[in-house]
């Protein structure tokens, strides 16, 4: 087996999740990694699309921000950034919203905008982003994020954008187009709603790691597919690529 | 036609207190010097508005120039927390900050709205979250032609917006380039306007891209150059990402900001 | 990606009878080939949508392909009047015309919805004029924060959009400059498009003003160098006056009409 | 007198309305002659906006259509067609829109759809085209229409572009934030509304037309100002300008 990080494994499942030619819209952190690796990788016709209007981006080093310089340099086409939510993100053109969170709860709910009350916040977090329209138009989304107690709650303090919200027909009733959340990549595991009831279940975990870690990393009484899966061990390939991109 | 003024000359004849300003930039192109003028000038309740605030909105509300706040993302982009934000938000340091909250897809309609010259815009947006319980300027309409319901904002129409732009010529003529946000928009939404460039030349040559602010709907063009530092300004220099970092360790800490503030205002620009 | 295919296989394989089309292009790029293709392949019963109809819809419209025309200013530019087009609708010449009749503000606004994924548009338009008695799609929504009273209109989504640019690459990223109307947004409001080129080319170089498409943004390319004449490709070849002055003539009597008709339908391109 | 054609009067007289620096909405045909005639002649700095999304168009010659060549390679920006009129015209930042008429009624409202019954119409015109909101939204609005007694009608066939509605207040009733028509040029004379019933009245009337022409060129009872003036007759310089113009 090689040898990597949690963190490793997390961005290399998160990666292998996008196929290639798909349209992916990119949060920046945990999520630009993953997609610039898949783009690397067995994606090369991975469509990147950043926030800040950069359609198309092939970055050569890990942007700092969504802003980069070398974002808008490479892309396709650069827009404004009305353009980008009004035109490509609103009308569901965009297949894969790749998104993080402060905090998620059981049906794929995220938080990014305070811990504790809103009004007299224990942590004052960024706020929304763009998150919420992402989560609600993009074909699906997927979500990385690291597994622990606090950020795995069975309550979302705040809902800043809305996964399954409190279950089946939720999406539909509020008139949220995409699919919602279809897979969670975590530094443990990988989570996808349950068919029926829509809830988070675990159906792999990442090598080395036990069933009872990533329940006690989930603040929920986690369900586990019938048929848990083994996430395949980072490949030389991929660990080499991760590590030359993060070093770039 | 746009006039040609200093940047401190800008700052006092276009900013006032009590005033809303939106100090505009995604990532690229932020007004930092600008900003940096609001706080030297003393500057106090403001209302900023800004999509992305970042390390100048941090600075600023560090400083005790604000009283309100308009955004839908504040961090430290690729670094982490805004701490003068939070101490203001949880701890009412050095004043209370109220806060107006939107998503990003929410903010940029605000200003095409306010662009525009109409009171409100309709998008996809927020349901089912909890912003529009906190916020108040989110509600929701009926499509008359297919009854589907989608949230409306209110327009966006400071009383003056500040943006940085590479160039202008001496007619006051704005041209940016590279990633260009919502900086027209927050120009064409504003009373005044007052753009920061890096250079004033004779003749603005076309570059793909570009975005052209004709001079007459410009109050006024400062030359600032470098004045979007540790920002970038695309064909200029680059984003100066040690100084984002070094950011987080001065701001997390009252004393050691309040030296950075002293150094600051101390300094001429 | 878009798929690079010959003119005539994209007029077969994406316009049908029936269909709702838009050939946007507002003097500039007007997609003069594919609309005399669709003449060719004897295509019936279309919608036809565009801002400015012009002497290719005139040619449509006397051929008999069109039920229906929704636009905003429907003319010969810089010449006068289109005779197909009247002929059609005070004496129903070949067929029947139903017009469905907006402002350019409206429509403009109409493509915007349709690229944006909303059912609809406000604008401040229509007040006090007669469009609203005669255009169903036409209505009036109030702001939900002033109360004010405001235009509304439906999302254009044509079934199909063709426009012409000036190239595309291999991948089918489409690139167009000079005047460029409406067509990014017809294009995205469409459920399929096509787009016609002067040339395809193995690299775009970014060009100022230059607007692009991504080939995963479109449907089909064809290759149609010329397509756009007697309009102009800006950095191509220069709009053909004369020839607009020449159709004035032609168009203007039934017969001359049916002769240039036959000419184009037993020519190929 | 210099040798002039009624026409040239016209576009002349329609010239000398438009000041330097302002902005104009212009309309092809006689109100981008005198547009450009102007901007040639006494206002440089006047600032030409066309439809076609050509800001600060600098043409050498008269444009065949709002959409030549020459206004975007002489423009400082072109945008797109929607931001023209969304962005630029809506929100009432342009001074004049310099328009033109099929049928022109008492209180300055302007038809160009249909003569006749709109269902049955006896001649189809172009339509609205931008009209209808340029007569909505400029600070001013300036027609400049050839004067007779088809073309200057008691009430229009059909409303296309709104003037002064039918009197006092209608436009604040209707929302309507500009000015409306303050001024009509012909080839006959010069009418504005009446400042109290808002009636179009001739105030001045061009070198050797008399009162009994322009009534007569008139499909109502028209008013005339206390105080009509008489045109200046065009200067050489402004002849020749207007000459050399119109043969480029």
């Amino acid at each position: 087996m090689t040898d990597h990080t949690p963190d490793e494994m997390m961005s290399i499942a998160a990666a292998r999740a996008l196929r290639d030619g798909q349209t992916c819209f990119v949060g920046i952190g945990l999520p630009s990694t993953a997609a610039n690796l898949a783009r690397r990788g067995h994606a090369p016709d991975l469509v990147l699309i950043y926030e800040s209007g950069c359609l198309g981006a092939k970055p050569d080093r890990l942007p700092l921000s969504i802003g980069d310089g070398v974002l808008a340099e490479t892309a396709d086409a650069v827009i404004g950034v009305a353009e980008v939510f009004n035109y490509w993100l609103q009308p569901g053109r965009i297949d894969v919203g790749f998104l993080s969170a402060a905090q998620l709860d059981r049906f794929g709910n995220i938080n990014t905008t305070v811990i504790g009350d809103y009004t007299d916040p224990k942590v004052r977090l960024p706020g929304a982003g763009g998150a919420p329209e992402i989560a609600a138009s993009c074909r699906e989304v997927f979500i990385i994020v690291r597994q622990t107690p606090r950020a795995f709650v069975e309550k979302v303090d705040f809902v800043t954008s809305v996964g399954h919200g409190s279950g089946p027909g939720d999406r539909a009733r509020l008139g949220l187009r995409g699919a919602g959340p279809t897979l969670v990549i975590t530094d443990l595991g990988i989570l996808r709603p349950d068919p029926e009831t829509f809830e988070l279940t675990l159906t792999s975990v990442h090598p080395g790691v036990t069933l009872e870690q990533v329940r006690a990393a989930t603040g929920w009484d986690l369900k586990v597919a019938p048929e848990l899966e083994h996430t395949a061990a980072p490949t030389e390939p991929e660990l080499a690529a991760l590590r030359a991109l993060k070093a770039a | 036609m746009a006039r040609i003024v200093s940047l401190a000359d800008g700052i006092a004849e276009l900013v006032h207190d009590g005033d809303e300003v939106a100090l505009e930039g995604f990532t690229h192109l932020i007004p930092v010097a600008a900003g940096q003028e609001i706080i030297r000038q003393g500057r106090r309740d403001l209302t900023l508005v800004r999509m992305t605030p970042d390390i100048v909105y941090d600075q600023l509300i560090g400083a005790g120039c604000a009283r309100k706040l308009v955004f839908s993302w504040g961090g430290n982009p690729g670094v982490g927390s805004l701490h003068r934000f939070r101490d203001a938000v949880t701890h009412a340091w050095p004043v209370p900050l109220e806060l107006v909250e939107h998503s990003h897809a929410g903010m940029a309609n605000r200003y095409v709205a306010g662009a525009s010259g109409l009171p409100f815009a309709i998008l996809r947006g927020y349901a089912g979250t909890d912003l529009p319980t906190v916020t108040e300027t989110i509600k929701f309409v009926t499509c008359p032609f297919t009854g589907e319901r989608l949230a409306a904002v209110p327009a966006l129409n400071p009383d003056v917006t500040v943006i940085h732009a590479q160039r202008a010529d001496r007619a006051g003529n704005v041209q940016l380039w590279g990633i260009t946000g919502m900086q027209k928009e927050a120009v064409l939404a504003a009373k005044r306007s007052l753009v920061t460039v890096e250079e004033v030349v004779d003749e603005l040559t076309p570059v793909p891209g570009g975005v052209v602010l004709p001079g007459w709907a410009v109050t006024a063009v400062a030359p600032a150059p470098r004045g979007a530092h540790p920002s970038y300004a695309h064909g200029f220099y680059e984003r100066d990402n040690d100084y984002y970092k070094q950011w987080d360790a001065i701001s997390k800490d009252r004393d050691a900001f309040t030296g950075w503030l002293g150094d600051l205002v101390g300094s001429a620009r």
